[in-house]
Formats: C-alpha cells, structure tokens, sequence
C-alpha cells in the first residue's frame, strides 16, 4: 500500500512520534527509580543473572531498516506494547509508591495501540483486536533479588523496543 | 375539611408547555370521598396561584363531578392550579396542580477545552444560552474515531464546565466533543468539536535560564532556557520578546525551536538594560492549540561598546 | 538446574543493627549453579549501594566459594549490600541484601486518656518520642486488676491515637493502662497509668435553665440548671463563674451539688447584667478527673434596688 504522503498518515505519524516520545520518557522515570531505590542502574553489572531470570521480549524484525515492512512492523508493535503492559505489573510490585506512574504509563500504551490499530483499519490492513483484559500470567521470581533484576530487564528491553518502534514510525514519515 | 384523600383529583396535561402555549387541565370530586361535602351541590372552581378563572362543571362517572379547564395562552414561567368547591360559604381549596412552562433548550454555545498537562484531565467549558425556564441537566459527551462507548462528564451544580479525567480520553487521536442539554420540552446539542485533546494541551511557560553578550560580535545577545516539566518529548515552537525601558512596544522574534533550549539574537544597543520573555507552543498543534503564557520577565544590559 | 538460582546467596545477620555497629555479611557461590561461571576462578567482591567494599574469600564446603565482610561501623538507616563476581572482565551482581540500622523504639510519653460518655470507648492518646528509624508497631494495653487478659488496641496507619470499645473495659474499677513499642532492636514501654476508666469520663457541660433575682433578698439571684444526659447517675462536683462586661475577672463559685439542680448565691450589684457560665466533674474522680467544659454563657440583669 502507498503510505507515504497521505497527508491523513502524515498527521498520525507526527502525533505518535511525539507519543511514543512521551512513553520513552516515562519509562526512563521508571528506570531512573529502579536506580535510585534498588541501587540496579547498570545492565553490564546484571547481565549473568539475566541468564537464567525468564524475562518478556517482544520481536520487532519486520521494523528494522533490512526487512522493514509496515504492515506487519505495526502488528509487532502492537503485539510487543500488549506483552509489556502485563509486564508492568511486575514493576508495580516493585515500585507500590509509584503505582499512579504505571497506571499512566499502561493507559498511553493502550492508548498508543488503538490509534496504531484504528490508522491500520484507515488504510484498509487487517488488525487484531485484543481482549480489554490482559490473561498473561504475571511472572514469578525465586527471590526478591532476581524480582528486582526481573523489573530491570523488563524495562530496560521495553526501552530498547521503543526505541526501534520509533524508528521505524520516523523511517515512515521520512518516506 | 375533613380528610380529602381522593375526594379531588387535579390533573393538568401535559405539566410542563411550552411558554405562551394552551393548558388544559381537569379536576375530578368523589363527593363520598369529602368529608363535609355530603350535602348541597358541589361547585367547582379554579384559582391560579391567587386569581380566579372559571371552568366548566359537568357530571362524570359514577357520580362524580368533573370541571375541565383551558387557558389559551400560559405565559407564568411557574403556576398552582388549584381546585376548589364551595362549603359553608368559603371557597376551599382541595386540589394541586403545578404547571411549568418555559422553552427547549438552547443550544450551548461557546464550547472550548484545554488539556491539562498535570493529569492529563481535559476541562471543557461552554455557554448554556438563553434561560428555558426549565430545569434543564448539561452533559459533556466525547466519543473516540471508531465511535466507540460515549463517554464524558457531567458539570457540578449547575455549573458550565466539567473535567474529563484521563481514562476516559484517547490521546493523539481525533475526538469528538459536544455537550447536551435536555429538559422536558426538548434536547440540544452544542457544536461538534473534532479535536486530539493534545492539540489543546496548556502549556506552562519556558524559564529563561541565561542571557550573556556574545564578546566578539559585540550587539548580539545568547540565550538559554529550560522548557516546561512535562513538555520535554513535545516539538515547540517558541517566541522571544524583548525591548529597553523607553522602548513602546516589545520587538518579536518568532520561529525558535524550543528543543534546541538556546539561541542568538543580534542588533542590540550597547550598555542598554533590557527585558526578556519567552512563550511556546506545540509546533503540530492545529489552530486550536495555544500559546503558553510568557515567561516570566528576565532583564540583562548588554555590555558597553568596546573601545575602537 | 542451569541459572543463578541458588548461585549467589547473601546472608546479613543480622538484617536488622543498632545504628553504628558492625554488621556481618558472607556470600556463597556454588559455581556450578552459575550459568557461564564455570571457566577461571570465581573472584567474589562487594558493593555496598554502588561503593566497593572488600572482603575475605576462601573456599567453603562442597566446592563452594564464600566472601565473608565485615562492615565496622554501618551508619546508613538503610542500604543493599550486593555480592559480585568477575565475568568476562566486568563486575556482575548476582546477589543482594537489604540492611536497615536504627535504635531500639523511643519510650512512648505523655500517655493520656478520654473516657467518651457517648459510647464509653476509651480514647488513649501519646506522643512517639524519637525516631528510630525502623518500622515500629505501637499497641495500647490495657489490664484488669486481677491480671486477667491483656487487652487494648492498635492505632490505624501511624497515628498515635487509638480507642478501647466498651466490651474491653472494666469500669469503677481500677485498670493499668500503658503503650508498647516494638521494632526489631527492641520494646519500650510507656508509664503505666492506674486508673478507672471512669476518671477520666468527657463530661458534657451542664445547661444553665433560669436565673432569677429572689425578691426580698435583693443581692441574691436562684439559678437552676440540667446536668448533661448521661451524667445523671453520678454524684458530680460543679463550679459557677460569673462577671459583669467590665469586670476583668471571673468570680468563682465551687462546691456546688450537681444532683442538686438549682443553687443561690449573694453579692451581686443591682441593675447590674452578669455573664454566667457553669461546669462540673465527677466528685469521686481522681486527680487525673477533668472539668466538663464551660456551658454556653448565660447571661442576666439584676432588678434595679427597690426604693427605701
């Protein structure tokens, strides 16, 4: 489908650049806390228990410059913001004082892929629609150690995901 | 009188007209059911609030008496219609009804909404139009692209404005927004406004952080600023205003990228004091979005001219 | 069982110091738990919050390495102590412990009580003393004079005030009352009051009902007054105060019969508006008994002096 110069998906472009801008920021305040409280801050330092500390990673293949292809980047978007909104409850766990930052953060993610779903439906692609309420199973820890560093991670690869999600809207704007 | 339960029935259709239209209205007397009223014919009366106006009496079912009413043209906003029959020479009131009258509502005017970057809590505020005369109720509506659940807020105590907290809205998305207001005699509907509550965010004013002469190009000034908590991930589009005590009127420089957080301006006298504003907007905000207010006011004199 | 689970395992003991004293910590690494640890010799350091801290390793049973430290002097309220390991020449946590230091709880003052008429619930009230920097439970307990079952209550979320119902009470009986505080480092008690919960009754003031001048007597007036509901069982104590606009001082009146419901008393100048006002406790309380508030002021004139 031709997407660029839609000037309809120019709009969304430009609006959920800015979003997912504001969602990087509030994952960053997250992680900035999980410093700050649990003393976690550098990834190099955690990197042998993460072996073994099952943590959720959403694919994003199709979003990358080499196998870009838009249609299908936008469904893993959607998927992967939809495994770490049932992520965050393992942040709020860890953070209970800060639990008004999460909720805020899970109701922009939502928020995010109802706009990504609703200017897939614009363009005539097929979308999923998921269920309101999130089945997946929080994640359990052997111990409040690895809970901790489970929060890290978990935040840490969301960053990360966000960052190629917003590349990928960029690259779209920039065709 | 003794007891009157049921021995007059007053009823008046519909309750609430429209003001100025007709009213017309019946009163029912189960004379068996009127303590006192055993003997003597039974003759119906109206009063309006206080003044008399006559109606005409027939017999009815069961051995009751009916008076009907009509008033042509009502044009109380608020009226008791009151039935009564005469006993022992008075006149005694033994039958209510109130009549309303007034008119549909009008229709809200003036609908705006600003986006508050604190919680995100949209506050929308409008005109109810002229008065119906009515008890009228306001409801703010709000409905996602894909017309999904209606959702909104209802003002406080006949206030003319009301929040919608953050849950219920969708960010960087159209939505559409109107109020609605209802009484007995009819609906109305505001403007739809088609918005992405982004667009309508207030912003809080940049802070001028610094202003120092450049040295080698003596007339001109660099400024650096912070921008607002909570605007750090926007594109904005900023405003500088500046001018020396005797000036009249603040010179503008317009087009400053708020993320760049500093900038060069030249063409400044020397050894001059001068004050310093700034104000920004989103830059993808559509027309509706809105300027911060300015920032408050910073002064700095530039240095003097160096000596040729 | 690949993985650190059981690869690193912190002990603090114990967990919980005295503000300033030692604490000991040790960390064994059973190598072959630890995922990608099994080349090279496993090099065990510490980092306390993010500040290196050295400690002693050696072999321990069974193939496991263990590090113990010790920390002389840990002046931190609260702080991890992370166990690390060399992999691939970076510095990897691959255990924790928290350790909290504070002192033993502060004894709980000024412990005082209100006995509330209404529904004869004990109210204790105290002021925490210094903090100890640990999480402190406060419980209010109250005993019996034979000993029996300690009862009493829990203050809710922090505060410093907490009420025994009725059902735990003993009343006209005397019943030893005092506050614990518990944190890991320690119990402290508060005094212990001796006192029947009656004692320390909230009375409602008396209400002034009449006043009036006794004619032949004309320094002299009669007031009559009702004790408050709830208070007409007991044998009570009252005190009156009276004084004219300008005068600068009450005059008091004590001893009076609070059963008795009416008094009299002389000395008042003629034509003369007083202020009157009333309150009473219980005759058998304690010291620790206190007044009723005043009533509402009352107030009346005198009658002018009768002509000689």
């Amino acid at each position: 489908t031709e997407l660029s110069g839609d000037q309809d998906f120019q709009l969304f472009l430009q609006r959920n650049l800015e979003f997912t801008r504001k969602i990087r920021g509030d994952v960053a305040a997250l992680q900035r806390l999980v410093c700050d409280t649990l003393q976690l801050c550098k990834e190099d330092e955690l990197l042998l228990v993460r072996q073994d500390l099952d943590i959720a990673q959403a694919p994003l293949e199709q979003c990358h410059r080499r196998t870009f292809q838009a249609e299908t980047c936008f469904s893993q978007i959607r998927a992967g913001l939809r495994v770490y909104h049932g992520s965050l409850a393992t942040i709020r766990a860890l953070l209970p004082g800060h639990a008004g930052l999460v909720d805020t953060l899970q109701l922009d993610m939502a928020n995010l892929s109802s706009n990504i779903q609703q200017q897939m439906e614009d363009l005539g692609l097929a979308t999923v629609t998921y269920p309101t309420e999130n089945q997946d199973p929080v994640p359990t820890f052997s111990s409040q150690f690895h809970h901790q560093v489970g929060g890290f991670f978990i935040l840490a690869n969301f960053q990360r995901f966000l960052e190629t999600a917003y590349r990928a809207l960029r690259h779209l704007a920039s065709l | 009188l003794g007891g009157t339960l049921g021995c007059a029935s007053v009823t008046v259709s519909p309750p609430i007209v429209p003001l100025g239209s007709a009213v017309t209205a019946s009163c029912t007397v189960q004379r068996e059911l009127c303590q006192g009223l055993e003997q003597g014919r039974v003759r119906i009366s109206w009063m309006l609030d206080n003044k008399p106006v006559a109606g005409s009496q027939r017999q009815g079912p069961g051995g009751t008496e009916v008076s009907n009413l009509t008033l042509p043209r009502f044009n109380h906003t608020q009226a008791r219609l009151f039935c009564c029959v005469e006993w022992n020479g008075t006149k005694q009131r033994i039958g209510m009804a109130e009549i309303r009258a007034g008119y549909p509502p009008a229709k809200p005017l003036n609908l705006s909404c600003v986006l508050n970057l604190d919680d995100y809590g949209l506050t929308c505020q409008w005109q109810q139009g002229t008065n119906s005369h009515l008890p009228t109720s306001f409801v703010l509506k709000c409905m996602g692209s894909r017309a999904q659940a209606v959702t909104g807020c209802t003002p406080r105590g006949g206030h003319s404005h009301c929040t919608v907290p953050r849950q219920l809205l969708q960010l960087y998305r159209q939505m559409e927004i109107w109020v609605s207001a209802t009484n007995s005699l009819g609906t109305a509907e505001s403007e739809h406004l088609h918005i992405d509550p982004m667009d309508v965010a207030k912003l809080d004013p940049p802070t001028l952080q610094s202003i120092q002469s450049i040295p080698f190009q003596t007339d001109c000034i660099a400024l650096a600023w912070d921008l607002a908590w909570g605007t750090k991930h926007m594109e904005l589009q900023c405003e500088l205003r500046y001018r020396a005590p005797e000036d009249p009127a603040w010179a503008l420089v317009s087009g400053i990228i708020g993320q760049a957080g500093t900038a060069q301006h030249c063409g400044f006298l020397f050894g001059t004091q001068y004050s310093f504003q700034m104000r920004c907007r989103r830059s993808s905000a559509s027309a509706l979005g809105s300027w911060s207010e300015w920032s408050p006011v910073r002064n700095y004199t530039t240095h003097e001219k160096a000596p040729t």
